[in-house]
């Protein structure tokens, strides 16, 4: 399934937000997610599957002004 | 001198909000941060590949120090995409702040008025403390006054710019018209001279980047804005000297030597 | 910090000369000049009689304090009343060091940059240190500085004005053109972002005296005018910021969320 | 003998400075002197004496800015 | 000069619009229009009882010199308010023009600048050729231009203050970023000199009243903008110099008289 | 409207005096010369040699204008070099009209406050009708008004700079100070905003070369520069409104429309 | 019957809007009017009928800025 | 003899000022000229001579600001 991550294209294998986070070596405790523009937050993600075409935006902390 | 101030519930003692980004490296940000005394630092979200681990280091870096975090919105340009931020954000840095930067062009990067209000509108609802960044404009600040935020973050001059307050007018009567709101001036100090400046209008706190971060020496620069902040804020409570058109000698004038003039007869022996 | 500077000689830590005229009491003085971390004050002479023991007080007060003491020749109209009224400073104050004042006019009370030079000329040949207190006239400054002066005084604008930097392009140009001259401000200063100011443009000190002593709460702005002068100094030291015309995003754009342009093919998968 | 002591028309009995100090009750170590708009040393008082019509200062410190 | 322009499909010689109010009599209302040039002045509706027929008179006085008229919404606080008294000011003076106005504080007077977008969209889409006054906030005026607007007229200052234009850098912003819409500047200008500014900034034209009509002279200085706005504008187009931070002389430098540095020898000569 | 002036017991119209150097070409100068409406024009003198006649025809050019001749002493450096430069413009240019100028540093080629002094004296003593080009030092110009100068002519800035009137508050004290002497700002001038603010100050006129000769258009900038300074002097003498703090509405309040507020019992009726 | 005339409690004896203005003695073409906030274009005034309470705005042109 | 003419080292075969003037091709009525820094009248001219090593400052009106 071909879903868009972070503005790439991107094969998965899952549609498990879960499993595709992990097969992307995202850690899990350290990252935030939407998908198509939406927060799915953390308490979401055990039973959130992601489909075909779905953008996905995982995002981590930075420094800021 | 103690002056501890609330915001959002929270006691502060330094008026200084510091950015996190643009510095040499990660540890002159910390000694930055450090030596300026501030209590609260604005951070951000960014996109990450997993391999550059990139963002990581000054993270951890930054949640080391133990100040408040401020996140912030930055980039975006639609209350959509500013409230998605803004969940993101208090899901990963568990706090309710949010720096709300809608950005409504290109050029300048100034806020959007109209975006800016409706994403502060839903953020409110969604039980965030809101710290809008906006022009200076009297009734985009009355009109986010009265949709809940206790904070307002004005803007000096456009980001980056450092050309200090170039309205200074319009922030007097901000400070005029919105007595019980917790003024902030975001963007555009440059020198200590502007951040003293904006305190001593009656704004209640400064947030700087730019101006420290990209100096030769950021962490004296952090120092030297620290001190005007404090400056500032200290003559507008000590009640400054108002400003006249005329000279008026310091030195007492009576009993100046060498007066010519013709002698006068003591009293007493007249 | 530690940025020592030296004076005729003698070396300073604060950057800040104040003058002890105009306070609401003796006591209220004395802890605006603790507070301030002032190491140079400013006194003057004045005709007595003996009854009237007035000054005695005061100057008595000033003494225990013991900060370094910088007599001047306030209300004199005239080269030949400034040298008078230097010499008996030095033999009273015990010091060399005259701050020369020579007034031409009455109604700004400006230096008279004739009578100045006059003056400036005899005291230097008697052995005085000269602080020549001057308008910001380049020509007038380097003819001071020919003459031996060592230290240098432009105003800010007229005494007690509080009007802050009125030309602060002329001060800008005595900074380049005379780098190895110490410079003060004296006279103008009315707000901290004002003395920050100067010495952003890389001004040595500043000298204030009304903008202390006459404010609401003396103690606080004596704290406040130090903290602007050390700022100022910081970051002048600190290589500030260039301005600019245009905005700059302090937070990263790479990595900005929600880009919904065309998803990228990754390379990796070409 | 008329005098002029800090701008006031003064009778002196004496014509040295040193006592004409001590008549008018100024405390000689606290003070300074011109005559004549010419300052006068402490080391000159004692054989200093003053003419009739003399304009003197005697001067001390006070506060200034 | 010939320098025509055009307003909403009219075109137009003079770049000053004169308002009709606080003159000290209709007759020197009328002789400073005429005086000033200017082709288009402001009126209003209001509230007027069959009895007095006070308006009367100066509305016939108006009409009569034959300037195009621009009606206004000056009081108006709302939307709603300022499309009813638009639909009525075009039926009574005969014009699509409208000056919008609608104010959002009581105390500095300044466009709401959400009101303003609403009205602008209903107005538009009745006709109308709307001259939306505005604060300088570019986003603002963006989206008027959006909406439809030809023309935007940002502040110079809050009306009635003369106090010029209190943030230029804006203006050139806008100036920049709005480079085919027709800017003017409303309100604030208070002398020729804030006039002739905004005109060296870029701006189209000024629209003024009060500073003519409470001048003492109101005629001398409805002329004086008059000149203003037309210095301002032959400058701007006239290309300046710019602006330099060191000297420079203007009388030529070769063969300065009297050099006394040792003579050359002629090349003929050797 | 007709405003004569004296100058030297010259009656004249125009307030702008124009420079003639640094035009793109002789016809250009003219074209700006007459544009101008400047009665008087500004010239030097230079060594020459014989061979190349370059200087004749732009002195030709100049002389068939018509209009009176002011000579400068620029490039001087002291009194002495000065006073005869001074003798022999009179000679060539048959009249007792001096603009006085002795440089007294390199870098911003400002006035030298004692040579122009001695200068003066000697100058005023030879007969000469003296302009003295000085800074804006109040100090110097009362001596210079005592010297026997009707006329003395302040800085607005370095010249060439166009940096405008860098201390405008300085020539406001001079004017209240010398109320009966006539002041012209000389050198600084850029924008006709410029000349119309000196002007407004009460300045009796400008001098003006760089901002006129190298614009990009100088015959239109001539002709702006003109009009500013008719501007300024019209507000002047018309009595400006004085700047207020606090917004007043042009348009009346009485009447406004759609009030919704409980509706009034007319007094009638009750 | 009352109703509002520029803020003023009023009584008028018709309801026809043309009737109205003339007995409060405007003249016609020289005023615009609006009821309740609502333009009321003059092609309307033959056939317009106020109601009771009805809140008329009756205008003139004066000077404006 | 030699001399000082605009800067310039000058070999003139006469010492009076007129004779100098013209063999250098000045016009006499376009010039004015100081000698050694001193201004010289025209109507000196006649009876003036020039001495070795004198510096001649000619000069002619240009354009100025």
């Amino acid at each position: 399934m071909r879903i868009v991550v972070n503005g790439d294209q991107t094969e998965v294998g899952s549609e498990e937000l879960i499993a595709i986070l992990q097969s992307l070596e995202f850690e899990c405790d350290k990252v935030v997610v939407a998908v198509n523009q939406q927060f799915v937050a953390r308490e979401q993600w055990p039973n959130y599957c992601v489909r075909s075409g779905d953008e996905l935006d995982i995002l981590s902390p930075i420094e800021g002004g | 001198m103690s002056d501890p101030w609330n915001v959002y519930g929270t006691t502060l003692e330094s008026r200084l909000f510091l950015g996190t980004a643009r510095y040499p490296s990660p540890a002159i940000m910390e000694e930055a941060i450090l030596r300026s005394g501030a209590e609260v630092v604005t951070t951000s979200l960014r996109r990450q590949s997993p391999e550059a681990q990139g963002g990581k280091s000054i993270w951890n870096r930054i949640s080391s120090i133990g100040c408040r975090v401020l996140p912030n919105t930055a980039g975006c340009r639609s209350a959509k995409d500013a409230v998605t931020l803004a969940q993101m954000s208090r899901e990963i840095f568990e706090t309710n702040w949010i720096k709300l930067e809608v950005t409504g062009d290109e050029y300048n990067l100034q806020p959007d008025p109209y975006e800016l209000v409706t994403a502060t509108e839903q953020l409110i609802h969604l039980g965030f403390d809101v710290f809008p960044y906006t022009t200076e404009d009297l009734v985009v600040c009355q009109r986010l006054h009265e949709l809940g935020c206790d904070v307002i973050m004005p803007w000096g001059a456009p980001i980056g710019t450092g050309k200090g307050l170039t309205n200074p007018y319009a922030l007097e009567t901000l400070r005029d018209r919105l007595p019980n709101t917790t003024l902030l001036v975001d963007a555009g100090i440059g020198l200590p001279s502007h951040a003293a400046k904006a305190m001593e209008l009656g704004i209640d706190g400064v947030l700087i980047n730019t101006a420290v971060a990209t100096a030769d020496d950021p962490v004296s620069m952090a120092l030297a804005m620290s001190n005007a902040v404090q400056a500032g804020r200290l003559a507008y409570l000590a009640g400054p000297m108002a400003q006249s058109e005329t000279a008026q000698a310091s030195t007492p004038i009576v009993g100046t030597p060498f007066w010519h003039s013709q002698p006068r007869e003591k009293a007493s022996e007249s």
